[in-house]
C-alpha cells in the first residue's frame, strides 16, 4: 500500500498535505476570502512540488558561473521554469478572484457565497 | 516543408494577435477584427484538411529551433484540423446569432474588451485543439478559463458575477488537479511533450514500475478535466452561468469552451497515455458511471426547469453525461460516438440558446417557459429553429442527435456488461428529453394573440435569421452526411495513435 | 435485385411539392390550391402504380454511420400497403378539396397532406429497419399537424397525447433494433428472419423480451390495449379528411411494422409458441372486444369511428400474432378493407358535418331522407364492416377464424372466433342505428321541413367509389387472395 | 461606673444599635417594564436576516445540512490528503541524480544551454527561447487577466457607456457606482500630506524603481528577470502613489499610457517571437546575433524580451492596484 519513499519524500509529502488543505478551502469554504486563500495555498503547494522535484543532492542552481557546463554541476531547470510560469497564471487568477469578490460585496455586503446566492433568489433576478 | 504546414501556428498567433491589437481598438474596428479573423482561420483550417487528407498523415511544427523533447511542438493531423474548422464556424455563427443582445446588455465602451476576451478564447481553443505539449495545454488552458470567466460576466448583473465566482472556483480546482498530475507525470516520466511521455508511459508500463502513482496521476488528470467540463456531480455553476450570461457567451461557453477540455481530455487518452493503457484501467469506469448519472439527472433537473434557457442549460449537463458515457466504454467506436457528440451537441446548443433569444424577446423578456405562449408565430424563425433544434435533441431522423444517439448504441451494444445500463439509460434519458423539449416546442406553438407583445419578422431580423438558418443546415448536414463525417473521425482516431 | 433510382420520386416528389405549397405564399384563388394538389397527387399515384405492377427494385440512398445504409425496396409487401395507400390518399384528398373550403388555412393542411403522403411511401418502400424508423418518426411528426389542424386548445391536448404516446413506441421500437443488429448484423429485411443462429445461441430469453418491447411499440401506434388511449382522442379532432386516412392508413404502418418485424427481422417460427405470442394474442383480443364495446357506448360521430378502428385494427394484429399462414392472409385482406370501408365512413361522417354540422349520432334522425346517397355508402361500408356476406369484410373475417381454428394455440384456436363474432355483433349494434334512424325516422318526423343537403360531386365521387370497392372486393376477392396468400405462403 | 464610649464599634457592640442599618439605604427596586415597540424593532431585525440567510421553514435542517457539510468537509480533505500521500510514498525519491527527471532534456539544456540561447541563466534560456511558446501564452494570462479585471472595476463615463444611437437601452450595472463616489470613496486613501511617508517615498522609490530596472536586464545573467523586475517597479510605483496622490501620478501615468505600454510590449513580444518560431519551424537562420555570454547585450531576443515582459508586468500591477483601489486610473 505505502510505498517505500515516503519518508525520503517528505517535502513532496509537506506539498500534498498543504495541496489537500488548499483544495478542500477552496472548494468548501463558504467566505470567498477564505476560498482564495486556499487556491493560493494549493497554487503554492504545487510550487513547493515542483521545487523538490527539481533538486538534486550537492548541485547549485542552474546559472553558469565560470563556465562549468556538466551535468553535475547543476539542478534540473526545467521545473523552475514551470513555477516561473505556474506564479504569473496564479497572480493573474488571483486577481481576478478578488475583483469579482469586490464587484459582489458593494452589492450584496457580504461575503458569504450562500448568502448572496440565497439573496439572488429573493431578488428573483 | 510546405507551406500550408503554417496554419495551425499562424491561426494560433494571429488570434492571440488580434486579441493584442483588440485593445488599443475602438468597439467597431474590433468587431470587424474579430469577424475578420474568425473567418480567416477557418479558412486556414479548412484549407489545412483538405490539404491533410490529401497527404494523409499527421506531423508535427516545432515552436522554435529546437527539435522534439527540448523545443514546443504543435501537431496538425485530419481531426485537429476538422475540430478547428468547426469551432471557428460555431463561433462566428454564434457571434453574428448574438450580436444584437449583445449591444443590448454590455456597455458600449466595453465591447472591445469582448471581443478581446473572444479572440483569445478562440487562440486557447485552437492551442488546446494543435498543441503537442502538456505544459502549454496547462497554460492555454487557463487562458481558455479566464476568457470564459469574462464572457460570463461581461453582462454584469448580479447573477452572472455570482455565477462567474462558481464557475472559476470549480475551474481553478479543476485546473490545480491538473497541474499537480502534470508535474507527477513529468516526475515519472521527466517529459513534457505528449509524444515522449507516451513512450515512457509504455516503457513503465511494460516494466511494471510506478505503477500506483501513475494510475492515480491519470485518474487526478481526468477528474480535473472533467471537473472543468461540469461532468454531472461538478455542474452547480452550470445553469447559471450559460442562463443568465449574454446569449452569444452562452452559446460558445455550451459550445466550445467545455468542448476543448474534452478534446484536450481525448487528445491525453490518446497522445499521452496510451488508450489501450486508460482502456483498461479503472478510471474508465468512473467516468462511465458518472455519466450515467448525468445523463438522468441532468434531463431531470430540466423537466423541473420553468426559465428556458436553465433548461436548456441543463440538457448541457445530460450531453456531457453522454460524452463521458461515451468514453467510459473504453472502444474506439465509443469514442468515435463521444467525438461525434461533441459536434453535433455544439451545433444544437447554440441554435437552441440562440433560438430561445428569439423567443424570449418577442415575449417581453419573460424567460418563463408559460409566458413564452405563441411565441412561435410572433417570431417565425425562431420558432421554427427551436423546433429542429428540439428534435435533434431528442433523437428524431433527419437530425444530428439521431445519428449520434444510434452511433452511442451501436457502440455500447458491442460491450459486453456495460451493454445493458448504456442502453436503457440511453433509451430512459432520450424519452426524459422528449417530455421537456417537446413540451416547450408545444407551448410555443400554442395559439395565442398577445397584443402586448411585438412581432419578429425576417425582414427586420436579417442577421440573427441567416444565422439561424445556417444553424438548421448544419444540423441537418450532420444528420444526413454522417458517413463521411464518421470516416474523417475514425481516420483522425487512427492518425492519434 | 435490380437497383434503380426511380423508387425515390415517389417518395420525394410530394414531399418536395409539399415543402414548396408551405413555404410559397398564398395562391389568389383557392381553385389554384386543389388543382395543385390534385395534380401532384394523381402524378404520384401513378408513380406509385407503376412501381407496384412493376417488378421488384431496390435503391442504396447513403450510409448513415458506418454500416448502416438509408435503404429502399418494392417488397411484396410494400406494395400492397403502398397500393392502399395511393388508393385511399388520392380518394380522401379530392373530398377534402371541397371539405376544407370550410376549414380555415387549406393551404398548410394540403402541403402537410401531400407530404406525408411521400413519407408514407417511403414507409411501404424501405428496405431496412432504420430506414423504416425514420419515416415512421417523420409520419409521427408530420402527421402532428393534420391532427391538431384546428388549434384549439383539445386539439393541441390531443396533438400532445398523440406524439408522447408515439414517441415512447418508437423508442421501444429503436431500442429493440439496436439489439436486434447486434444479434444479427444486419437490419435489411428478409422472409424468415435475419437473426443469426450463432450469435443468438443462448440470448433467446433477452430477445424475446425485446421482440416482446418491439411489438409492444408499433402496437402503439395500431391503437392496441393498453396504448389505445391516444387513437379516440386523436383522430376525432383532426379534419374528416385527416381522420379518415389517420384511420385508414396511419394507423396501417403500425400494422407493417409489427409484420415487418415478426415475419422480416425475428422469423415466424422464432416467436411460435413462445410466452410473447401468447401476451399479444391476449392483448389483441381484449383490444378487439373492448374497442367494439367502447364505439358501442360512444355517442360521437367520428369518436364513435375512432373506436371501432381501435377493434378492427385489433382483428388484423389478432390474425398476425397467430402466426399461421391462413390468418396472415386474413389480416393481410382486412388490412386491404378495413382502409377502404373506414375511410369511406369517416368521409360519409365528414360529409355530414361539412353539410349538417351534426356530430352526434342521436341527432342523425332522418339523415338519410336529407342526403340519401351519402348514407347509402355509410350503409354498404358498415355492411361490409360488421362482415355481412358477400361484402368484403366477410372474407376477411372467414380466413382470420379460419386460421385461429387451425392453429394449435390452445385456447385462441375457438377463443378467438367467439370474440371476433361478439365483435361483429356489437359493430352491427354500433354503426347500423345511424343507417335504421336515418332512413326510418319514425312518424313525429315531418317531411315538410325536408331539404335535399347532398353534398356536391367533388364529394360524392370518393364516397361512392370506397363504398363500391368495399363491396365489389367482396364479390370478386379471388384475385386478391390469390396474391396476398401467395405472400403469406413467403413468410411462412 | 465609667461613660460608655460614643462609637460606632461599641454601640454595635452593645447592641444599641445596627451601624449598617441606617447606611445602606435599600432602594425598592424599579421593576423592569420594556417598550414594546423596541421588543418588535429588535424581533422583526432578527427574522429578516434569518430570513435573508437562511430560509426559515426548514431551518434545522440547514443546520443539520452545515454540520454535514463540516464533517464531510474535514473527512474529503484528509481521503485527498491520503491518496496523494501514497501517490508521493511512490514517486522517485528525492534529490537522486538518476531520476526519469533527470534525462537528455534538462542534460542539453544544461550543457549546450549557453551556446544555444546565448544566456548565462539556463532557466531564463530555457522559458525564452526553448519553451518561449509557454511564456507567450504565460505573458497573455496576464494580459487577459487585466481585461477581465478592466472590465469588472472600470467605471466609464456616462457618454461612452451609453451605446451610439440605434441601440437598445443598455442596462447599468446594478450596483452602479459613479466616478464622483468613487473618488469621494478614495478621499479616504488619499495621503494626508505626511511628510514622513513622502520623504521616505521620495528616497525608496527611484531605488525601488532602479533596481527594478537592473533586475529586468540582467535577466539573462543572473536570477531574475521580467517578471520578477516588473513586480518591483510596479511595487515601487504604487508606493509612489500611496504617498503623493493620484493628481501626481497621473502626470505621468493615465490609462492611455497603460494602454499602449502593454499593446506596444506584447506587440513587440508577439512578433519577435513568430519570426523565431517561424523560421524555426521552417528551419531558416534566424540572422539574431547571440553576442557573448555574460555581456549585457548578449544572448539575441532574450533581453528585449525581457524588457517588454518587464513593461507589461509593471504596468498590470500598477493598474490592479489602481482598479481595485477606485475603478480607474
Amino acid at each position: 500500500m505505502v510505498g517505500p519513499n515516503l519518508f525520503i519524500n517528505y517535502g513532496e509529502a509537506v506539498a500534498v498535505i498543504l495541496f489537500g488543505i488548499g483544495f478542500s478551502n477552496l472548494l468548501l469554504q463558504k467566505n470567498l476570502i477564505k476560498k482564495i486563500i486556499g487556491l493560493n495555498i494549493m497554487d503554492t503547494a504545487i510550487y513547493l512540488f515542483l521545487a523538490e522535484k527539481g533538486y538534486i543532492a550537492g548541485r547549485v542552481a542552474p546559472i553558469v558561473v565560470d563556465g562549468v557546463q556538466e551535468v553535475e554541476a547543476y539542478i534540473n531547470p526545467v521545473p523552475s521554469g514551470l513555477v516561473l510560469t505556474g506564479i504569473v497564471v496564479s497572480v493573474s487568477v488571483t486577481a481576478i478572484m478578488l475583483s469579482l469578490t469586490i464587484r459582489l460585496y458593494r452589492r450584496y455586503h457580504t461575503l458569504d457565497l450562500d448568502e448572496i446566492s440565497m439573496r439572488l433568489k429573493k431578488e428573483g433576478l | 516543408m510546405n507551406f500550408v504546414q503554417n496554419f495551425p501556428f499562424f491561426s494560433i498567433i494571429l488570434s492571440m494577435f488580434s486579441g493584442i491589437v483588440s485593445s488599443v481598438l475602438p468597439a467597431r474596428a474590433a468587431k470587424w477584427l474579430n469577424t475578420i479573423l474568425i473567418s480567416v482561420v477557418g479558412a486556414m483550417s479548412a484549407v489545412l484538411l483538405v490539404y491533410l487528407m490529401g497527404t494523409g498523415e499527421s506531423y508535427v511544427y516545432w515552436m522554435g529551433h529546437f527539435p522534439a523533447p527540448w523545443g514546443n511542438e504543435i501537431r496538425a493531423g485530419v481531426l485537429e484540423a476538422g475540430m478547428a474548422l468547426f469551432f471557428c464556424v460555431i463561433m462566428l455563427l454564434s457571434m453574428t446569432g448574438g450580436r444584437k443582445k449583445l449591444l443590448g446588455e454590455v456597455e458600449y465602451s466595453k465591447h472591445n474588451l469582448y471581443y478581446i476576451l473572444v479572440n483569445l478564447l478562440l487562440s486557447s481553443l485552437l492551442a488546446l485543439v494543435y498543441t503537442n505539449d502538456l505544459f502549454t495545454a496547462y497554460v492555454f488552458v487557463e487562458i481558455n478559463t479566464i476568457s470564459a470567466c469574462g464572457l460570463i460576466m461581461i453582462r454584469q448583473n448580479g447573477r452572472t458575477i455570482e455565477a462567474a465566482v462558481r464557475y472559476m472556483i470549480m475551474s481553478l480546482l479543476g485546473s490545480g488537479l491538473f497541474l499537480i498530475s502534470l508535474c507527477m507525470l513529468y516526475d515519472l516520466t521527466g517529459h513534457l511533450l505528449m509524444s515522449n511521455i507516451k513512450e515512457s508511459v509504455a516503457v513503465l508500463v511494460s516494466h511494471h514500475q510506478y505503477s500506483v502513482p501513475l494510475m492515480t496521476t491519470i485518474g487526478l488528470m481526468c477528474a480535473g478535466l472533467a471537473i472543468k467540463s461540469a461532468l454531472f456531480p461538478f455542474h452547480s455553476w452550470l445553469p447559471d452561468a450559460y442562463g443568465y450570461s449574454t446569449v452569444s457567451s452562452a452559446a460558445m461557453l455550451s459550445s466550445l469552451v467545455s468542448k476543448g477540455y474534452i478534446f484536450l481530455l481525448i487528445k491525453i487518452f490518446y497522445r499521452v497515455i496510451g488508450f489501450e493503457i486508460i482502456a483498461e484501467s479503472k478510471v474508465i469506469n468512473v467516468l462511465f458511471v458518472f455519466g450515467l448519472l448525468g445523463m438522468i439527472f441532468g434531463s431531470l433537473s430540466a423537466i423541473r426547469e420553468n426559465d428556458i434557457r436553465r433548461m436548456i442549460s441543463f440538457s448541457s449537463v445530460a450531453q456531457i453525461g453522454y460524452i463521458y458515457m461515451g468514453f467510459g466504454l473504453g472502444t474506439e467506436s465509443g469514442m468515435t460516438a463521444s467525438i461525434f457528440h461533441i459536434l453535433s451537441h455544439a451545433a444544437t446548443k447554440s441554435l437552441l440558446f440562440i433560438a430561445a433569444i428569439g423567443l424570449t424577446d418577442v415575449s417581453k423578456g419573460s424567460r418563463q417557459i408559460v409566458d413564452l405562449t405563441g411565441a412561435g408565430y410572433r417570431n417565425k424563425i425562431a420558432g421554427f429553429a427551436f423546433t429542429v433544434g428540439s428534435l435533434s435533441m431528442v433523437g428524431v431522423p433527419m437530425f444530428s442527435g439521431f445519428v449520434s444517439k444510434l452511433l452511442f448504441a451501436e457502440a455500447s451494444i458491442g460491450h459486453t456488461y456495460k451493454m445493458l445500463p448504456a442502453v436503457i439509460v440511453l433509451a430512459i434519458s432520450t424519452i426524459l428529453n422528449a417530455i421537456y423539449f417537446m413540451k416547450t416546442v408545444i407551448r410555443i406553438y400554442v395559439p395565442e394573440r398577445r397584443k402586448d407583445c411585438e412581432v419578429i419578422t425576417i425582414k427586420n431580423e436579417k442577421e440573427y435569421a441567416v444565422t439561424l438558418v445556417c444553424f438548421i443546415v448544419l444540423n441537418v448536414m450532420l444528420g444526413m452526411l454522417s458517413q463521411p463525417i464518421v470516416q474523417w473521425i475514425h481516420t483522425g482516431l487512427s492518425m492519434f495513435g | 435485385m435490380n437497383e434503380s433510382v426511380t423508387i425515390l420520386f415517389p417518395i420525394f416528389f410530394p414531399i418536395l411539392m409539399g415543402v414548396l405549397l408551405l413555404v410559397g405564399k398564398e395562391p389568389k384563388k383557392k381553385a389554384l390550391l386543389s388543382r395543385y394538389t390534385g395534380g401532384v397527387l394523381l402524378l404520384t399515384a401513378l408513380m406509385v402504380l407503376g412501381l407496384v405492377w412493376g417488378k421488384e427494385v431496390s435503391f442504396t440512398m447513403f450510409f448513415l454511420t458506418g454500416r448502416l445504409p438509408v435503404y429502399f425496396r418494392v417488397d411484396s409487401i410494400g406494395k400492397v400497403f403502398a397500393f392502399v395507400v395511393t388508393v385511399v390518399w388520392v380518394l380522401a384528398g379530392f373530398f377534402s378539396f371541397e371539405y376544407m373550403k370550410a376549414e380555415n388555412a387549406p393551404r398548410r393542411f394540403f402541403g402537410f397532406y401531400l407530404i406525408v403522403y411521400g413519407i408514407l411511401i417511403g414507409l411501404d418502400f424501405s428496405g431496412n429497419m432504420i430506414t423504416f424508423y425514420m419515416f415512421y418518426e417523420m409520419m409521427t411528426l408530420l402527421s402532428m399537424p393534420l391532427v391538431l389542424h384546428e388549434r384549439t386548445k383539445a386539439a393541441i391536448m390531443a396533438g400532445l397525447k398523440y406524439m408522447f404516446y408515439s414517441f415512447c413506441g418508437a423508442y421501444m421500437v429503436l431500442f429493440g433494433l439496436y439489439f436486434v443488429y447486434r444479434y444479427a448484423n444486419t437490419l435489411t429485411f428478409t422472409a424468415k428472419g435475419v437473426l443469426d443462429a450463432t450469435l443468438t445461441a443462448g440470448n433467446e430469453k433477452l430477445l424475446l423480451v425485446v421482440a416482446f418491447f418491439m411489438l409492444l411499440g408499433f402496437s402503439v401506434k395500431a391503437g392496441m390495449f393498453p396504448f389505445h388511449g391516444w387513437l379516440p382522442v386523436a383522430h376525432p379532432e383532426a379534419p374528416a379528411p385527416a381522420s379518415a386516412v389517420l384511420s385508414g392508413v396511419i394507423v396501417k404502418g403500425g400494422v407493417l411494422g409489427i409484420i415487418r418485424v415478426i415475419f422480416y427481422l425475428f422469423g415466424a417460427d422464432f416467436l411460435r409458441g413462445t410466452w410473447v405470442q401468447t401476451t399479444m394474442l391476449i392483448l389483441s383480443l381484449v383490444t378487439v372486444f373492448m374497442g367494439s364495446m367502447l364505439a358501442y357506448l360512444e355517442k360521437g360521430m367520428k369518436k364513435r369511428l375512432a373506436y371501432s378502428t381501435v377493434s378492427q385494427v385489433s382483428y388484423i394484429l389478432f390474425g398476425l400474432f397467430l402466426l399461421d399462414p391462413v390468418s396472415l392472409t386474413g389480416s393481410l385482406l382486412h388490412v386491404v378493407f378495413h382502409a377502404f370501408i373506414k375511410c369511406g365512413l369517416f368521409l360519409c361522417a365528414g360529409a355530414i358535418i361539412f353539410r349538417t354540422g351534426k356530430r352526434r349520432v342521436d341527432e342523425l334522425t332522418g339523415i338519410g331522407k336529407e342526403m340519401p346517397v351519402t348514407i347509402w355508402c355509410f350503409t354498404l361500408c358498415s355492411l361490409a364492416l360488421i362482415g355481412i356476406p358477400p361484402a368484403s369484410g366477410f372474407i376477411s373475417k372467414w380466413y382470420l377464424c379460419e386460421g385461429a381454428l387451425h392453429t394449435k394455440t390452445a385456447v385462441f384456436s375457438w377463443l378467438g372466433p367467439v370474440i371476433l363474432l361478439i365483435s361483429a355483433l356489437l359493430t352491427a349494434g354500433y354503426l347500423l342505428p345511424v343507417t335504421i334512424k336515418g332512413f326510418f325516422p319514425g312518424e313525429d318526423y315531418d317531411y315538410a321541413a325536408l331539404v335535399k343537403k347532398e353534398p356536391v360531386k367533388l364529394m360524392l365521387v370518393p364516397m361512392v367509389i370506397l363504398a363500391a370497392l368495399a363491396f365489389v372486393l367482396g364479390i370478386v376477392p379471388e384475385g386478391l387472395i390469390r396474391q396476398l396468400s401467395a405472400i403469406a405462403g413467403q413468410l411462412m | 461606673m465609667k461613660e460608655k464610649k460614643n462609637n460606632a464599634f461599641t454601640r454595635w457592640f452593645y447592641g444599641e444599635e445596627d451601624t449598617l442599618l441606617d447606611k445602606v439605604e435599600m432602594k425598592p427596586q424599579k421593576e423592569y417594564a420594556p417598550r414594546e415597540g423596541e421588543i418588535r424593532e429588535l424581533m422583526k431585525e432578527r427574522e429578516m436576516l434569518r430570513e435573508q440567510i437562511y430560509d426559515v421553514e426548514d431551518n434545522h435542517k440547514l443546520r443539520l445540512f452545515h454540520k454535514m457539510y463540516q464533517i464531510a468537509a474535514v473527512i474529503f480533505c484528509l481521503t485527498l490528503i491520503s491518496i496523494m500521500l501514497v501517490t508521493v510514498s511512490w514517486l522517485p525519491p528525492n534529490g537522486d541524480p538518476d531520476n526519469p527527471v533527470n534525462n537528455e532534456v534538462s542534460a542539453r539544456y544544461i550543457e549546450s544551454g549557453l551556446q544555444e540561447t546565448g544566456a548565462v541563466n539556463i532557466v531564463t534560456g530555457m522559458i525564452l527561447d526553448y519553451r518561449a511558446f509557454d511564456t507567450f501564452g504565460e505573458s497573455n494570462v496576464l494580459f487577459i487577466a487585466t481585461v477581465t479585471v478592466l472590465i469588472l472595476l472600470r467605471l466609464d463615463k456616462e457618454k461612452k457607456a451609453l451605446a451610439k444611437p440605434g441601440v437598445p437601452v443598455y442596462q447599468k450595472p446594478v450596483d452602479e457606482l459613479t466616478i464622483a463616489k468613487a473618488q469621494a470613496d478614495d478621499r479616504v486613501y488619499e495621503p494626508k500630506n505626511d511628510v514622513i511617508l513622502q520623504k521616505v517615498a521620495g528616497f525608496l522609490v527611484p531605488i525601488i524603481i532602479i533596481f527594478g530596472i537592473y533586475v529586468i536586464l540582467n535577466g539573462h545573467l543572473s536570477p531574475g528577470g521580467g517578471f520578477s523586475g516588473g513586480a518591483i517597479i510596479g511595487a515601487g510605483l504604487i508606493l509612489y502613489l500611496n504617498a503623493f496622490g493620484f493628481e501626481k501620478t497621473e502626470r505621468f501615468f493615465t490609462e492611455k499610457t497603460y494602454k499602449w505600454t502593454c499593446f506596444f510590449a506584447l506587440t513587440f513580444y508577439c512578433l519577435a517571437k513568430s519570426y523565431s518560431f517561424f523560421t524555426g519551424a521552417n528551419h531558416l537562420e534566424s540572422g539574431i546575433p547571440l553576442g557573448t555570454p555574460g555581456a549585457i547585450l548578449s544572448s539575441g531576443l532574450i533581453l528585449p524580451l525581457n524588457i517588454c515582459v518587464g513593461l507589461v508586468v509593471a504596468c498590470t500591477m500598477y493598474a490592479f492596484y489602481v482598479l481595485f483601489r477606485k475603478g480607474g486610473f
